[in-house]
């Protein structure tokens, strides 16, 4: 494969997105066929490049200009999050009707985000992020103007965070290039400006963030597009991380940071979902809190960790597809997909799930209580997914975007494919050989079994049968009757502070100068001072400025 | 012979559409002939080499030369995509006038002349029609001739150090005058041809004005450098704060694009404050992205503010990122050298850089806003703005090598 | 090929009948008709009647039977290496919320639940920090004596936990109008992977002969007869006492746990 | 001879602030060109002085033709005016003489002192003629100011003539739509 085959992903979506808004003005429907033709030509041009190769493969086109060379990669890690963000992107691209403009912004955000995951630099990843999380918040704002979105100024926030970060791997350690950064200019400053872009970026927040407040738009399809491309970005970023380090953070105290942080953000999901009053509000956090699942997973700093972590990033991604299609009455569908998040034996997710939370017990000491707080937390989830069973529908959504038969399947196979986490094993071992030594993950024992350091998880023997007979049992079961449905049921716990929270948040936002206090200062006359042309103030910052350098 | 003529053609060009004014097309035709001409007198001519034609040596530094081209090409890109009740051949004239005047600045062997020439500026551009009185409209750009002129004395007289520094207050805030930046804004009133108002002086003039002063004041100030750079950062700071706060709240909205230029210029100042390579191509991306984009955005923003007409098209948002300097935009990568120069001089002043960057949201989402539902002509400039936006934010080292970086 | 289909049988085998659902379903039946008996019930065993089960029978057997083959029973064919005490917490915890999915009636105090639930992880778990191990027999071998204070602890957090989540307590559903508690089969499925848990983690494991066999079981039983007394008392004392018991006495030494657990962590590091 | 020269210059800038009519304007602005002018021939820039003194005289001429009527010297409420020419005289002695060091002391306050006074005038937001008059004088303090420096001041000086003349020039009166 000659190396410009590596721009084809990119360019792609960026074609059909082109495309999208030239067809458009004549039908919207050929504007939606040209930007999931686009997106899904990515997917397949993704797999098509890496697997004749099965190695990194690098374009590098000279110097951008700012200190960064237009250099992209192809590595295992890069096809997995690639991957993770244009499939759920296709899917939800050709399954919901978009008018021309939002297939349009949605193709070029799928380009960014796979142009920031191909990046072979921290800068170029930084401008491609960046450009995705613009494109995306566009995107909402052009879908619903009201609808809560993140905050612009955070998303860029973040974005310049990780450039900066990038800005001073050039400025001590020559370069910004994930596979030439020396380890030695990896330092904790550094490592912390790609957590904040990553839990920033991606809103990997304890409280209720921005993706948590997606879900309560009218409509879900800017929403669903957002996630999809913008989440797995944050997680990329901290993969990423243990490359310039050699395989291990700067400090193992950041590692443990992390990882309470990451079961911070599934608790305070788990806590919120309990909490829900409808359907839709418990379908907000479901994301959120499996995004933490793999948040910690990832932090735990070893092999098994970052296994787990890409595994629930993609079990994440499947997760993705199902929520915005799926209807907001109940039904199997819903209780398909609740449980498939929830990590129902033998799902994917609790494959992962079971992973990551083996890696921290395994690492012991203060990551083992973090492991069992995530244990706690994951019964917790567990415990709001079964509320939410009986919960009435939200405000309701258009039926033309839903589609409940897919998420049905979907979530269906998500549960089924419990037996394969051996598979899913193995390829995500394959990819956290990219950028931290596997060798003692164990193989060996192929996709039959998946081996930890002090355990062996038989997923096909164990998990196979289990997954048959349930089947069979359940197929014969007398289905819920159905007057245990759509009732409004209490919180298992009340959550105290939001309220106080809002209100703190509120008087902030109504903050004013006391009205007595207001002639001392008064905008518009501070206005029309130093607008107005003074030659006193003139003179004085003259006088200023001349006793600053000479004094 | 460039030299000569990349000041002689414009203003010729000038002078003619000014005697040609009851024959608009031909004032048109021919202003903008001699305005490719001196276009061209400055594409050709060598960067550094000097001419001694008329008996004064004049040559043009690789930074002015990429500005002149820049702001040429922002010229004729205003003139030939103006909006449909927008007098072209004004806009000409006194585009190809500034641009003679910006020229004779930029080749002017001596920064004296240089100033001299901006006082020539400074009475023309005066001397328009409008609606505050003479007096009034040149005394904030003479405030800037004579304190670079008071800065030129001190930077030459012999005696102790302070008189050098004198120096060098002189030169920043004569800088700052003629720009019209935090603490010297120039009067504003909104309803001024804008010919004839502060804008020219802060979108159009004033980046050639400042790589001129700043290159020059390098060998004019060699042991004051360091004061001229903390005085460009400390007031680069002021009016990002001030610019970006005051255009999201105050009232008007022409008020609030004259402050968005404003906050620009604080970033460039700081740029040009730190001194290093990658700050002063920080602080020429901005500049870049103020003449081929702000400044034809603002044009093409008057007539939905005097209409009162807001909207939020998808147009409307993807200018407000462009001006809220996100990637893919110049903006954002103007920002990375910046932050890049700060790191490499003092890393809690990129911290606090950084900090404000975030200050340009909110503003930006209202001058998006203010370009109202554009349409024909002003939808295509806007088109090809951004595109020139994003061509500069992803790929910005052909204009930073023209500019000798 | 031939390894895999064998083990897929063992596992089969294991889950379909030792220690799996007939087991469990026999000690269950045993131990919940004498609870209904000790409770006064109105029916002490189920009249067998061939209908469709509930869904939410299946689904509390399945996960029932998943954490019965983590427990070191002997004879378990599942090999001690391929057992994992997460499966075990995670498989019998999802069967409570299971309930509140499928059949809310069947659920008291949820929000309690949950925080025993919680105190009976801590129980549970807590232990295997140090040993940095999830084997199940593994963490019951423990005799390290700088590990003994945390695992009896956590042993004894386990006891006072198991009435709640078996339900055993006098906290009834608002719904359930019934004045005499009847034969309650779900619960009767999650009778052994409770119990059995308990003597997996606490208990040295059992060799594989019939001793072995007869210790455990013993073992296991007695743990059911001490969940049975406690929930006698408990049951004399009424439901607002219980209820404060568990949350001004439990929770509180959950805490305690927790503190010692990070003591241990800090003194043995 | 630069010394008188100098204080000529000052004059010239002094009575520029203080006149209003166009007669005063014109005889400050000839008096400051011609102090210039002297003050560069003292530094031996003889080139450079006449084109000050050139370049003034016929601005002067032009200011003398066009502006408002009169001398308007010293008119009622311009104390203040007196002041400021006193105290900008002073403070350019101060920087000239005692804060700078070496010869030259005239050629470095004359300049000085024109372009301040000349500013002075400019802020003071007067009528048209007079900031036009004020900006021909700033021009020609800027050229004299060039002498000071490495490179040849001619070419300053014939620039700076050239353009006080242009701004002399130009019409005293405001355009219609001020």
């Amino acid at each position: 494969m000659p190396p410009l085959t590596l721009l084809v992903p990119v360019a792609l979506p960026l074609v059909g997105g082109l495309l999208a808004a030239l067809l458009g003005r004549y039908e919207s429907g050929l504007s939606r066929a040209a930007a999931s033709a686009g997106a899904w030509g990515a997917a397949v041009a993704l797999v098509a490049i890496w697997l004749p190769v099965r190695s990194t493969q690098e374009l590098s086109l000279g110097q951008l200009g700012f200190g960064s060379p237009l250099e992209l990669r192809l590595d295992t890690v890069a096809l997995v999050f690639s991957l993770v963000v244009v499939v759920p992107a296709a899917t939800l691209l050709t399954l919901q009707p978009r008018t021309w403009q939002e297939s349009t912004v949605a193709a070029l955000g799928v380009a960014a985000a796979v142009m920031a995951v191909e990046a072979g630099g921290v800068l170029l990843t930084a401008i491609a992020g960046c450009t995705a999380a613009t494109l995306a918040v566009i995107q909402l704002e052009v879908e619903d103007l009201r609808a809560p979105r993140p905050s612009w100024a955070m998303l860029l926030g973040a974005w310049l965070a990780l450039a900066w970060a990038g800005v001073v791997l050039q400025v001590h350690g020559g370069t910004a290039v994930y596979s030439a950064v020396p380890v030695s200019a990896m330092t904790v400053p550094v490592f912390a400006l790609i957590a904040i872009a990553a839990v920033f970026g991606s809103g990997f927040l304890p409280w209720r963030g921005w993706a948590s407040r997606l879900w309560a738009r009218p409509s879900l399809r800017a929403a669903g597009m957002a996630v999809t491309t913008l989440q797995p970005l944050g997680l990329y970023l901290l993969v990423r991380a243990y490359e310039l380090g050699d395989g291990r953070y700067p400090q193992s105290s950041l590692n443990l940071v992390l990882a309470a942080w990451g079961v911070l953000v599934a608790f305070g999901a788990a806590a919120r979902a309990q909490a829900a009053t409808t359907r839709r509000e418990y379908m907000a956090e479901v994301l959120p809190g499996l995004a933490g699942f793999a948040l910690m997973s990832l932090a735990v700093g070893s092999a098994l960790g970052l296994v787990a972590a890409l595994i629930l990033v993609a079990t994440s991604a499947v997760i993705a597809i199902c929520l915005p299609l799926l209807p907001e009455r109940g039904g199997p569908p819903s209780l398909l997909v609740a449980a498939a998040a929830a990590g129902v034996p033998p799902s994917l997710a609790f494959g992962g799930r079971l992973l990551g939370l083996g890696a921290a017990f395994e690492a012991g000491g203060a990551m083992g209580l973090i492991g069992l707080a995530g244990v706690a937390t994951w019964l917790l989830a567990a415990a709001a997914a079964a509320r939410s069973v009986g919960l009435p529908a939200g405000h309701g959504r258009p039926a033309a975007e839903t589609l409940p038969r897919v998420a049905a399947v979907l979530g269906g196979v998500a549960i089924a494919a419990g037996p394969a986490l051996g598979l899913a094993f193995i390829a995500a071992a394959t990819a956290a050989s990219d950028v931290m030594s596997t060798q003692g993950l164990g193989l060996g024992n192929g996709v039959v079994s998946v081996t930890t350091v002090s355990t062996l998880i038989p997923v096909v023997a164990l998990l196979g049968p289990l997954l048959l007979v349930g089947a069979v049992a359940l197929a014969f079961a007398r289905p819920v009757p159905a007057t245990a449905r759509s009732d409004a049921r209490p919180p298992l716990f009340k959550l105290y502070g939001t309220g106080a929270a809002a209100r703190v948040m509120e008087g902030v936002r109504k903050a004013a100068v006391p009205g007595e206090y207001r002639s001392l200062f008064n905008p518009r006359a501070l206005e029309t001072a130093a607008a107005g042309g003074t030659p006193m103030l003139w003179l004085a910052s003259l006088v200023a400025l001349a006793f600053a350098v000479t004094r | 012979m460039e030299p000569e003529l990349a000041v002689a053609l414009p203003a010729a060009g000038a002078a003619c559409a000014t005697a040609l004014r009851p024959r608009p097309r031909l004032a048109l035709g021919l202003g903008a002939l001699l305005g490719a001409g001196g276009l061209a007198a400055v594409v050709l001519s060598s960067p550094g080499a000097a001419s001694d034609l008329l008996g004064i040596t004049l040559s043009l530094s690789a930074p002015a030369r990429s500005m002149l081209i820049v702001a040429a090409l922002a010229l004729a890109f205003v003139v030939v995509l103006a909006p449909q009740n927008a007098a072209r051949s004004s806009l000409l004239r006194w585009g190809l006038a500034g641009l003679a005047g910006m020229a004779a600045i930029a080749v002017a062997p001596t920064l004296d002349v240089s100033v001299m020439v901006l006082l020539a500026l400074v009475v023309l551009q005066a001397a328009g029609p409008g609606r505050r009185p003479y007096a009034r409209r040149v005394r904030a750009p003479a405030l800037a001739v004579v304190l670079l002129g008071l800065g030129l004395l001190f930077a030459r007289m012999p005696g102790p150090p302070a008189l050098e520094r004198l120096g060098a207050v002189g030169l920043v805030a004569g800088l700052v005058a003629a720009l019209g930046a935090l603490p010297y804004m120039h009067e504003f009133d909104p309803e001024e041809l804008t010919a004839t108002s502060p804008i020219p002086w802060i979108a159009f003039v004033g980046p050639v004005v400042a790589v001129v002063v700043l290159t020059r004041a390098r060998d004019l100030l060699p042991a004051a450098i360091g004061a001229m750079g903390a005085m460009l950062i400390g007031l680069g700071l002021l009016n990002i704060v001030w610019g970006c706060v005051a255009s999201w709240r105050t009232e008007l909205g022409a008020a609030a694009w004259r402050y968005s230029f404003i906050s620009d210029w604080g970033l460039a100042l700081c740029g040009f404050g730190l001194g290093l390579t990658e700050g002063w191509a920080g602080a020429l991306l901005i500049l870049f992205s103020i003449l081929i984009g702000r400044l034809p955005l603002y044009l093409w923003s008057r007539q939905p503010l005097r209409d009162k007409i807001q909207t939020d098209r998808p147009i409307n948002l993807v200018v407000a990122a462009a001006l809220a300097g996100s990637a893919p935009f110049a903006g954002f990568t103007a920002r990375i050298l910046l932050l890049r120069g700060a790191t490499a001089l003092y890393w809690p002043l990129a911290l606090v850089l950084a900090a404000t960057l975030l200050l340009w949201v909110p503003s930006s989402l209202r001058l998006g806003r203010s370009l109202g539902m554009p349409k024909g002509r002003q939808l295509a400039g806007i088109m090809v703005t951004l595109a020139l936006n994003v061509a500069l934010g992803l790929y910005p080292q052909p204009l930073l090598s023209l500019a000798g970086l | 090929m031939s390894q895999v289909l064998a083990a897929i049988a063992t596992h089969a085998f294991a889950l379909l009948v030792y220690p799996g659902l007939p087991t469990l379903a026999l000690f269950g039946l045993v131990i919940e008709s004498l609870w209904s008996r000790i409770a006064g019930g109105s029916q002490v065993v189920p009249r067998p009647r061939l209908a469709r089960p509930p869904i939410v029978l299946v689904a509390v057997a399945l996960l029932a039977v998943l954490a019965a083959v983590q427990v070191a029973a002997p004879f378990n064919p599942v090999p001690p290496g391929e057992r994992n005490v997460i499966i075990a917490v995670v498989a019998i915890g999802f069967t409570a919320w299971a309930e509140l999915a499928l059949d809310p009636e069947l659920v008291a105090g949820p929000g309690l639940l949950l925080v025993i639930q919680a105190c009976w992880v801590l129980s549970v778990l807590g232990p295997a920090i140090e040993p940095e191990s999830l084997r199940p027999q593994v963490l019951g071998n423990v005799l390290v004596p700088g590990l003994l204070p945390v695992k009896v602890a956590s042993g004894l957090l386990y006891l006072l936990c198991l009435p709640a989540l078996l339900r055993l307590w006098p906290v009834s559903p608002p719904t359930d109008r019934r004045t005499r508690p009847r034969f309650n089969t779900t619960r009767a499925l999650v009778w052994f992977p409770y119990c059995a848990l308990f003597t997996t983690l606490f208990f040295p494991p059992q060799g594989d002969d019939l001793s072995g066999l007869v210790r455990f079981f013993g073992l296991t039983i007695g743990v059911a007869a001490v969940c049975l007394i406690a929930a006698t008392l408990l049951a004399l004392r009424g439901a607002e006492r219980a209820r404060g018991l568990y949350t001004r006495a439990v929770a509180p030494y959950s805490v305690l746990v927790l503190a010692l657990i990070v003591v241990t962590l800090i003194l043995m590091h | 001879m630069s010394e008188a020269a100098a204080f000529a210059a000052w004059l010239g800038g002094a009575i520029l602030v203080l006149a209003d009519g166009r007669r005063g304007l014109a005889v400050g602005l000839a008096l400051m060109a011609a102090g210039l002018g002297g003050v560069a021939y003292a530094a031996g820039e003889q080139l450079t002085g006449a084109a000050l003194l050139a370049g003034g005289v016929v601005a002067a001429a032009l200011r003398w033709r066009s502006g408002p009527e009169g001398w308007g010297l010293m008119q009622p409420g311009s104390t203040p005016r007196i002041v400021l020419t006193v105290v900008i005289g002073l403070v350019a002695l101060y920087f000239a003489a005692s804060l700078a060091s070496g010869d030259g002391a005239a050629v470095r306050f004359a300049p000085m002192a024109c372009i301040a006074l000349a500013g002075a005038r400019l802020l003071q937001g007067a009528e048209r003629g007079a900031a036009l008059t004020a900006a021909s004088g700033l021009v020609l303090a800027l050229g004299a100011g060039s002498v000071l420096g490495s490179s040849g001041s001619l070419p300053a000086a014939v620039v700076a003539a050239v353009i006080a003349t242009g701004t002399s020039a130009l019409p005293a009166a405001e355009p219609h739509g001020a």
